[in-house]
Parts: C-alpha cells; sequence; structure tokens
C-alpha cells in the first residue's frame, strides 16, 4: 500500500439540464512516501479535480483517497494545499502567514515564529518578514504560500498549477528553487500542471491525463538526474513523446480552429 | 531604405510615488521591412515600456523612435498592437469588435465587410460573430484581437505578449495560426515575449533585455528553415539556440527581489 | 427555490402578520397604539378606492392624487439630478481641471444630508413644488455624479489604448469606449438616486409640501390614524420598489454583456 | 489614471495647486467667490427678496452670534449624543445579525424576506411611527437613528460574509482550521472592508435622520436650530446651521476613513 492512495475515483458534476458530467473516472494512483508525482493534463481535463478530492474539498462520487491508511474525508493539516492564485491572507504579514498553521494549533508565539523563520529562510525570502502579500510579486507570494504549507508539517504538499500565473523566467526559477527545497524536505509531493516541460524538470513520474472525462493515459517514470537541464536529447525525446500523447488529447477542430475551447454557452 | 522600425538611443524614466524609476535605458534597434522580430526580457524589465513607445502610448525620454522614418507622434493604425489581456470592448459583439476600426474611421461597411468575412474564415471565428467576449475562452479571445488589428492592415504589428495567459496546449495552437497568418502576409512584427521557446519558433531575430533598467544585451538570429511548425521544436538546432539564450538570460542573477522592483505604472 | 426555503422564508412574515394581528386583538399592547393588519388593509382599500356612501373622512378615495404628486416630484427631481449628475461626473471623471475645480466643493457639501437643506430650501422656494424639486434633486444628485465620476475614472487603460491605436478619435472614445464602460456604474448611482429621491420626497412632503404621501402620513399621525400612516409607509415601499426594478431592467437591457461576464 | 491626456493636462496644472490640501482650499475659494457674485448680482439686478440670500459675511455674523449666545456649543453636543448612541447601538445589531446571517443559511432564509419587505420604505417614513410609540423625548430620536442605521450596515456585513473568497476558506481549512477559528481568523477580516463600508453609510444614513427628527420634534440640537431660524427668517443661521451639521458628518465620516486606512493597511492600492 502506497503512502498517499487513490483508488477507482470517480467525480461527477450534476448541471442544470440534462446528464451530470463526469469529470473524473477510475482514477487510480499510489504514490511512495517521498516521492514527487506530476499530474498532467489539458485544461479542463478533471487534473484540479483530482487535487481537489485528495485535500478534501471535493468528495470523490465514488472510490476513496487514502492517506498513511487514513480514508480522506474533509481538509485537515497532514496534507497542505498550494493553491494558484497563492490564497494567501491579504491581512496577515508574510511570517503570520506562514505560521497560520501552527497558531491554528495553539503553539506559543516564540516557538512557532522561529518554525516560520527556518521556512522562510528555506524558500529565500528572508528580510520580507514583515512585507505585506500586497508588496510582494507573484514568484514571490508563491514562495510564501509554499513555505505556509511547509510550516505546518504536512505528510503530503499538494499543488495546484503554483507556478501557472507566472512569467517564464519566473517560473523557471521557482522550479530549480522548488527542487532545491524539496531535496531539502523530503515531501511527497503532487504537482498538477498543463505544462509538459514542467512536469519532466520537477518529478519523478509523470502521469498523463486524458481530456474529459480525465482518465489516467500513460504513465512515465523519469530517471534523469537532478538538477535537469531541458535542453538534453533525452529530455528533448520525452518531451516530444508527452506532447504527442497530449496533442490526440486536444478537441477535434482545436488543431486547426480551437473553436472547441470556447464555452460554447449561449445566453 | 530606412528600417520598419528604429529605435535610437531611446531611454524612458518614470517618477512612481516620488520615487524616480529608468524603465528603459539606450536601446538601438532596428526591424527590417518584413522582419519578426521578437523582445524577449523577464517581467518588469521594460519590454512592454519598449512597445508602448513604438505604439505612440508612451514618449521616450530621451532618443527617438522611429516607423518608416518618421518619428512616432501619437496611436495610428498603421501600428496595431496586440495586447496580452485582448482587451476587447466587453459590450461589443466580436463582429462589432472586429469592425470597430473601420468604422470609427469612417470607411463604408462596403469596404470593410469582405475583410471581416476573410478574417472570419482565417481565425477560425466563423460562427462566434454574435458572441460577446465574456462568453469567449482566452484563446479565442486573442483571435478576435488578431482579427482586429489585421483588419486595419497595418505596415507594423505589435504584439505584447499576446499568449502569455493561456494555458501551454492553447498557447501551441495559437503560435501555429499566427505562423499561418504570417508566412501568408508577411510583415513587420515586433514581439514581446517572456518565452524563450515562443520567441524561438516565430521570430527571424530574438533581441534579449536585462532586467531594469532594460537594455538590449544581444541580437541573435534564428537560422531555423521556414516554413516552421511546431515540429521545429525537437530539431538539435532549435535546442542548441534555446541553451545559448538560457544562458544569457540566466546570467541577470536572480534573487527573490529581482521581481520586485517597483511598477512603473 | 425548494419548498422547504420556501416554508422557512415565509415563516417569519407570517408569523410577525399572525403576532401583530393577536398582539392587537388581544390587547397585549396599550389600544391604539397599532393597527391591526386587517384595520390597515380597510383603511388603504377605503383610501383607494373611496366608499359608496359619502364619508367624512378626508382620506377617502384619495390615494391615487397623492401618489400622482409624489411621483411626479420624484421623477422630476431625479430626472433633473440624473440630467446635471451624469455629464458632469463625466466630465470630472475625464479631466483633471474640471475634476480640481469642481470635485472638492461636492464633496464638502456631501456631507450635509438634505435633510438640513430642507428649511433652507423652504425659504428661498416657499411651500411650493419647487422646494421638494430642490431637496429631490439635490439627494440623488450625488450618488449619480460620484458613481459616474468613478465609473469613467475606472475606464480600462489598456482598452483607451486599443481604441486609440484603432484610430479612434476623441469623440469615439468618449462616447464608444469611456461612457461605455462607465455606465454599469452609472446604473448603479441611478439605483442609489432613485432611493434617495423616495426618502427626499417623504421629508419634503411632511414639512414643506402640503400634499402628496408625505404629508398624508404627517397629517395622519397628527389626527391619530395610525392605519393611513402604515398603509403610506406600505404605498411608499412598493412605489420605491417598483421605481428601483424599473432601472434595474432598463440596465439588464443595457448591459447585455455585464451579465453574461458574470455567469462566466 | 483613465487617460493619456490626463497625465498630460496633470503637468500642466501641477504648477497651480501642488498639494491636495492647496487644491481643495482654492476650489471652495471659487465657491464664495461665486456665492459672492450671485449675491452683489442679486443687489445689482433684483431677482429675487435678498433677505432670503444667504451672504458669506451673514453667514459669519451668524456664527458669531451663535457662539456669543452660548447656544451652539449646547446644540452641537445634543445633536452628536443623539447620533453616535443611536449610530452604534444600530451599527452593534446590525454586525451581530449580520454576521450570523451571512455565516448560518438558515437564519439568512429567516431573516432576510421580511428585512427585504421592509427595506424598500424609505427609513425617514418610519418616522411618524416611532415618535407615536416612543413619544417626542430622547428615546425616540436615538432609537429612530439606530433602526435608520442599521439597514446599510446589515446588508453590507452579510455581503462581505458571504462573500468571502472561497479559495481563502479552503487555504485555512487545509491548515487546520476550526470553525471558531476560520469565523475569527478568517472571515471577520476578510469581511472587514465591507463592514466599514456598511458603517461610512449607515453613519451618513444616521445623521440624515437625526436632522429629520431635529427639524420636526425637539428643542434642542442643530436640526432644531435650523427650523428655529427658520421661523424668524434668520436665512444666515439656516445656512450656517447647514453647514455645521455638514461639517461634523465630514469629522466623523474622516474617523471612519483614518480607523479604516489604519485597520486595512493590507489592502492593495488600487482597490481604494
Amino acid at each position: 500500500m502506497g503512502y498517499l492512495e487513490a483508488a477507482g475515483v470517480r467525480k461527477t458534476f450534476e448541471v442544470e439540464e440534462g446528464e451530470p458530467t463526469v469529470a473524473v473516472e477510475e482514477f487510480t494512483l499510489s504514490m511512495a512516501e517521498g516521492e514527487f508525482v506530476a499530474l498532467l493534463g489539458p485544461s479542463g481535463c478533471g487534473k484540479s479535480t483530482v487535487l481537489n478530492i485528495m485535500a478534501g474539498f471535493l468528495r470523490p462520487s465514488a472510490g476513496h483517497v487514502l492517506v498513511e491508511g487514513q480514508r480522506v474525508t474533509a481538509p485537515g493539516s497532514d496534507r497542505g494545499v498550494v493553491f494558484q492564485e497563492h490564497a494567501l491572507f491579504p491581512w496577515m504579514r508574510v511570517l503570520d502567514n506562514v505560521t497560520f498553521g501552527p497558531r491554528l494549533r495553539g503553539v506559543p508565539r516564540r516557538e512557532r515564529l522561529e518554525m516560520g523563520q527556518r521556512f522562510v529562510d528555506l524558500v529565500g525570502l528572508t528580510g520580507f518578514e514583515r512585507h505585506w502579500p500586497r508588496q510582494l510579486s507573484g514568484g514571490m507570494k508563491q514562495r510564501v504560500a509554499i513555505a505556509r504549507a511547509l510550516t505546518n508539517d504536512p505528510k503530503v504538499l499538494l499543488m495546484d498549477e503554483p507556478f501557472g500565473a507566472l512569467d517564464a523566467q519566473n517560473r523557471r526559477m521557482m522550479q530549480d528553487e522548488l527542487v532545491k527545497i524539496w531535496a531539502a524536505t523530503k515531501k511527497t509531493c503532487l504537482f498538477v500542471t498543463h505544462s509538459i516541460e514542467e512536469a519532466l524538470l520537477l518529478a519523478d513520474r509523470v502521469v498523463t491525463m486524458t481530456a474529459r472525462p480525465g482518465r489516467i493515459k500513460a504513465v512515465h517514470e523519469v530517471s534523469l538526474a537532478r538538477p535537469r537541464d531541458d535542453a538534453a536529447p533525452a529530455f528533448v525525446t520525452l518531451k516530444r513523446e508527452l506532447a504527442d500523447l497530449l496533442q490526440q488529447e486536444l478537441p477535434e477542430e482545436a488543431g486547426r480552429v480551437a473553436g472547441a475551447e470556447s464555452r460554447g454557452k449561449r445566453p | 531604405m530606412a528600417p520598419a522600425v528604429e529605435l535610437r538611443g531611446v531611454a524612458k524614466e518614470f517618477a512612481a510615488r516620488g520615487r524616480h524609476v529608468v524603465a528603459v535605458e539606450s536601446i538601438d534597434l532596428a526591424v527590417a521591412h518584413n522582419e519578426f522580430a521578437a523582445i524577449l526580457g523577464p517581467s518588469g524589465c521594460g519590454k512592454s515600456t519598449l512597445l508602448n513607445m513604438v505604439a505612440g502610448f508612451e514618449r521616450p525620454t530621451r532618443g527617438q523612435v522611429l516607423v518608416e522614418g518618421e518619428p512616432v507622434q501619437a496611436p495610428h493604425p498603421g501600428r496595431a498592437v496586440v495586447f496580452q489581456e485582448a482587451a476587447l470592448f466587453p459590450w461589443y459583439t466580436v463582429l462589432d469588435n472586429i469592425a470597430f476600426g473601420p468604422r470609427t474611421r469612417g470607411t463604408p461597411a462596403a469596404q470593410y465587410r469582405p475583410r471581416i468575412d476573410t478574417l472570419l474564415d482565417v481565425m477560425g471565428l466563423r460562427g462566434f460573430e454574435r458572441h460577446y467576449p465574456a462568453e469567449l475562452s482566452g484563446g479565442m479571445k486573442q483571435r478576435v484581437g488578431l482579427a482586429r488589428v489585421l483588419i486595419m492592415e497595418p505596415a507594423v504589428l505589435l504584439m505584447d505578449e499576446p499568449f502569455g495567459s493561456l494555458d501551454a496546449q492553447t498557447r501551441s495552437v495559437m503560435q501555429e495560426l499566427l505562423l499561418t497568418v504570417w508566412e501568408r502576409r508577411q510583415q513587420t512584427v515586433l514581439f514581446i515575449t517572456h518565452d524563450i521557446e515562443e520567441a524561438l519558433l516565430l521570430a527571424d531575430t530574438v533581441s534579449v533585455m536585462t532586467a531594469r533598467p532594460g537594455r538590449i544585451k544581444t541580437r541573435i538570429a534564428v537560422d531555423l528553415p521556414r516554413p516552421r511548425s511546431l515540429e521545429v521544436t525537437t530539431s538539435p538546432r532549435f535546442n542548441d539556440l534555446k541553451r545559448r539564450l538560457l544562458a544569457l538570460v540566466r546570467e541577470d542573477t536572480f534573487n527573490p527581489g529581482a521581481d520586485h522592483a517597483p511598477r512603473a505604472r | 427555490m425548494t419548498v422547504r426555503r420556501l416554508a422557512w422564508a415565509l415563516a417569519l412574515p407570517i408569523a410577525l402578520f399572525v403576532l401583530w394581528d393577536l398582539a392587537v386583538r388581544q390587547r397585549w399592547v396599550v389600544e391604539g397604539i397599532i393597527p391591526a393588519p386587517a384595520q390597515v388593509a380597510a383603511a388603504w382599500y377605503t383610501w383607494i378606492f373611496g366608499t359608496a356612501t359619502t364619508s367624512l373622512s378626508p382620506y377617502s378615495g384619495t390615494w391615487l392624487a397623492n401618489v400622482a404628486h409624489s411621483t411626479r416630484r420624484v421623477i422630476e427631481g431625479f430626472l433633473l439630478a440624473a440630467a446635471l449628475g451624469i455629464p458632469l461626473g463625466v466630465f470630472i471623471g475625464w479631466n483633471r481641471a474640471v475634476a480640481r475645480a469642481v470635485d472638492p466643493s461636492i464633496q464638502m457639501l456631501r456631507p450635509i444630508p438634505i435633510t438640513a437643506w430642507l428649511p433652507f430650501a423652504i425659504a428661498v422656494f416657499g411651500i411650493y413644488d419647487a422646494s421638494a424639486r430642490f431637496l429631490i434633486g439635490l439627494g440623488a444628485f450625488y450618488p449619480i455624479v460620484v458613481n459616474t465620476t468613478h465609473g469613467v475614472r475606472d475606464t480600462n487603460l489598456l482598452l483607451l489604448r486599443a481604441a486609440r491605436m484603432l484610430g479612434a478619435g476623441p469623440a469615439a472614445v468618449l462616447f464608444k469606449v469611456v461612457f461605455r464602460s462607465a455606465l454599469p456604474s452609472i446604473f448603479t448611482g441611478l439605483r442609489l438616486g432613485i432611493g434617495v429621491a423616495w426618502t427626499a420626497v417623504i421629508v419634503a412632503e411632511m414639512i414643506a409640501v402640503k400634499s402628496g404621501l408625505g404629508y398624508v402620513l404627517w397629517d395622519a399621525y397628527y389626527v391619530g390614524r395610525m392605519d393611513i400612516c402604515v398603509a403610506t409607509m406600505f404605498s411608499v415601499g412598493l412605489l420605491g420598489f417598483l421605481s428601483d426594478q424599473v432601472i434595474l431592467r432598463a440596465s439588464r437591457v443595457a448591459l447585455r454583456w455585464r451579465a453574461l461576464e458574470a455567469h462566466g | 489614471m483613465a487617460t493619456d491626456t490626463m497625465v498630460m493636462v496633470s503637468h500642466r496644472a501641477g504648477r497651480l495647486g501642488r498639494s491636495p490640501w492647496a487644491r481643495r482650499a482654492l476650489s471652495l475659494i471659487g465657491v464664495l467667490a461665486v456665492w459672492q457674485l450671485i449675491v452683489w448680482a442679486n443687489e445689482a439686478v433684483g431677482f429675487m427678496n435678498p433677505a432670503l440670500l444667504p451672504t458669506p459675511a451673514g453667514v459669519v455674523r451668524g456664527a458669531s452670534e451663535q457662539v456669543a449666545e452660548g447656544i451652539l456649543y449646547l446644540d452641537v453636543l445634543y445633536s452628536l449624543y443623539r447620533v453616535v448612541l443611536g449610530f452604534l447601538l444600530g451599527a452593534a445589531v446590525a454586525v451581530v445579525l449580520g454576521c450570523s446571517a451571512g455565516s448560518v443559511r438558515l437564519i439568512e432564509d429567516f431573516l432576510d424576506p421580511p428585512l427585504e419587505m421592509l427595506r424598500p420604505i424609505p427609513p425617514l417614513a418610519w418616522l411618524p411611527l416611532f415618535i407615536f410609540w416612543f413619544g417626542i423625548g430622547e428615546p425616540s430620536k436615538i432609537y429612530f437613528t439606530a433602526f435608520v442605521a442599521f439597514f446599510p450596515v446589515y446588508v453590507n456585513t452579510i455581503e462581505g460574509v458571504k462573500f468571502t473568497d472561497p479559495l481563502l476558506r479552503r487555504a485555512a481549512l487545509s491548515l487546520g482550521a476550526t470553525s471558531g477559528q476560520m469565523f475569527r481568523l478568517v472571515t471577520l477580516q476578510a469581511a472587514l472592508p465591507q463592514i466599514i463600508t456598511g458603517l461610512r453609510l449607515g453613519f451618513g444614513m444616521a445623521f440624515l435622520a437625526l436632522v429629520a427628527t431635529e427639524l420636526i420634534a425637539s428643542n434642542a440640537g442643530l436640526g432644531y436650530r435650523i427650523m428655529e431660524s427658520r421661523n424668524y427668517f434668520k436665512v444666515d443661521w439656516m445656512v450656517f446651521g447647514a453647514l455645521m451639521i455638514g461639517l461634523i458628518g465630514f469629522t466623523i465620516g474622516s474617523l471612519i476613513r483614518a480607523g479604516e486606512a489604519r485597520l486595512l493597511r493590507w489592502r492593495p492600492r488600487d482597490e481604494k
């Protein structure tokens, strides 16, 4: 049995008219402790739904998720989440955000500030402890969000396209940082992304999903040594392979017209 | 013949909340006719400022911006811009958005109608004429944004990270679409991006900018054969160029505060 | 809405009505301090339709006339406020020089509640419609001008640039972009304005004019006809609600693109 | 910053008044000048009875008379006492009810229909009932002021509590927040800007209501003084009274704003 285990997870959403939409179907995945898995798929393929089920924000329509054999029923501090939109509390300074988890558990102030400082230093934000979130750039906000999740010492770290809103160069820098942070903390990580390159730079395993309804299409082991060189031939070959896989998942006319990506809702 | 776009010793400074910020400094750049020129740089390096000066939205503090040998005074349909957030008028339908330019210039409908028809087909917008922007996905909005300026038949096309907020798959689709359109029309393009692969895939030349204050550090020619498609990204030559650019970009040592420089508006 | 939620929703109003009725009938409260619902309904009916026999009640059959008086004043004052407030708001928002000349004065006069101008209005305009029109117009003017200003100022810079690079001149930019983009905010101002207008008309009629619903309200209070008082309150509430709905509907038509935006 | 042209204008206007206070003073002097011009024009042409037209000098004289007679001080004290007490009472009830209704669906479904039914009735239409119920003394004024202040605060509190960013809730949940902690540390904080907006609006309405009660049924306070001045045709006193009320409203509004700026330091600048 894996450390983090999803078995036969299925999720349907009710719609106002007609049949319920199936977002995710037969999702089964087993992760070892300390493993880094990337969940890759086109937008709207249900990969965030999977993450939300693991976090406990959504309940699966069928199947279940286990963390160390414990069944997930609600959000909890054993699973830290990093969101795409950072979700920092805007009314708290950086260090207060980072130490929010221990504060909820009633850890004395001095002790939790020490804990927080360690992770603030780890993510490279030393000197920014007293800043408000509004004073930080997008990349720095995500650093705070990662530190906040880590300070709570979760068993599993769930990341939902955390660098999706950053520009390419900041994204690249954050990816390098994350590899270092992961090496230092040895956390079990599930990382959702739509970028092939990002998945290949970070993960031990890349799980590719199909478009709606989302199922697991393929699983690739990435055995390249870290830090990885994204222009190396082995990397490029793997990237091409995954790109072809994903290309099949683009809607029919999308290759030419991409009209189908419109939500197509008529008033 | 004068270059299509030329910047001579251009600098731009802002006063932001009492502080003096140099956005770009001593920029020299010449873009030839029908050249697809990409400007590559991290966010906050002033590459959008550079484009805004060519568009005529902002005036340089020093130096000269020339288009077809004429100094730029104000925005003009001959230098049309595709913005990152599409910047469609939310209260107009797709059709009215595309027709905005010709209509405000008083062009008779009979003249621009056929052009709209062609553009709807080329851009894959057929069937969406009566939709409002709010009903479109990000990729579709950018198609409208592109159609809206192509109908003006601009001499220079300015694109400010047009695909920056799209997801990876949609971005690829849009890049291929732009390649097709450009290879058919052959016109001068100034393309701002922070994505190395995007720059290499699309452009004839890539100018790399440094972080604040922004300067042009290097300019490299992209000698990949045309017509190009996404396939080109796997070629060894492409990856050689990519590695070179990556090294150039990384030289600007990043620290967490690097992207924290105060934004000029 | 499900049946259960509907039941919950109706529970309190019905309970309140029953309690209200019981309280009066069982004389839990001192007699005459509050009329029973049935009594209000009867008084309202007579007030609207009059009685077959000639009645001594001065309120018999006068409802429509009073509603007409109040409504006319509200419409006049409100239109006046909109006609002045919208263009002025556009100028303040668009042109910094105008903003500097006009805006501080508006901001300084705004904290004075319209009620404080009432005696002044009577002194200057006398006990006539003009007093009411001045008060209503003034009250509705502030939210309209302030919201219009905000709407114009918040116009997305990118949209302005887009319009200019497509060759739009100042007039096209103003009407096709700035005004359109400020429209949601202008409608918010109009809705706030009509609410203030109904408040203002009641005050003005209570004190400064001798007709309309506000006058009836105060008059009924003076002669102790609480049933008419309550009927007046509900009448004004109804009119206020209806006028708000009219503006709301108009805004939904004018801002169709925005409804789509909200639904995603 | 709405337009490019505005930026250019600002360069030229910059010389005129550099500080915002200087500009405000300039604008006010402009208003006074126009007012004085109207008075002079009226003296020359006589389009209305000069006795009805207040002059700037007259208003200043009225002010000094009221100070000299010692009534200004008492009026201000009475009005302040009523409006502050009524406002605090109404706002406290509104925040408590708004928080409960905003976080518990059942309570909202229960409270909403009757309140929605009463909301379109302009608050001032309740005045006769309040006088009838609570008499002509202080209680009716304070209760009425509280009642009028209630609605804006309540509506804004509910909105703020209900529309707390769900992402922040999720973040707090996955960090292990209990429901009590969620309300205290997340919901209330996130709703604060909206609650303060409600307080500002509520205060404005409370003041408007108080002045109305003082006009109609009182023997002290700024509103009463204005009405009394009307009976003696002291137009100068009336305008001074209105300005005095405006000054108090502005002062308390500024205090709320200052508190807001302090409490909401964390907010990005572009959200005002």
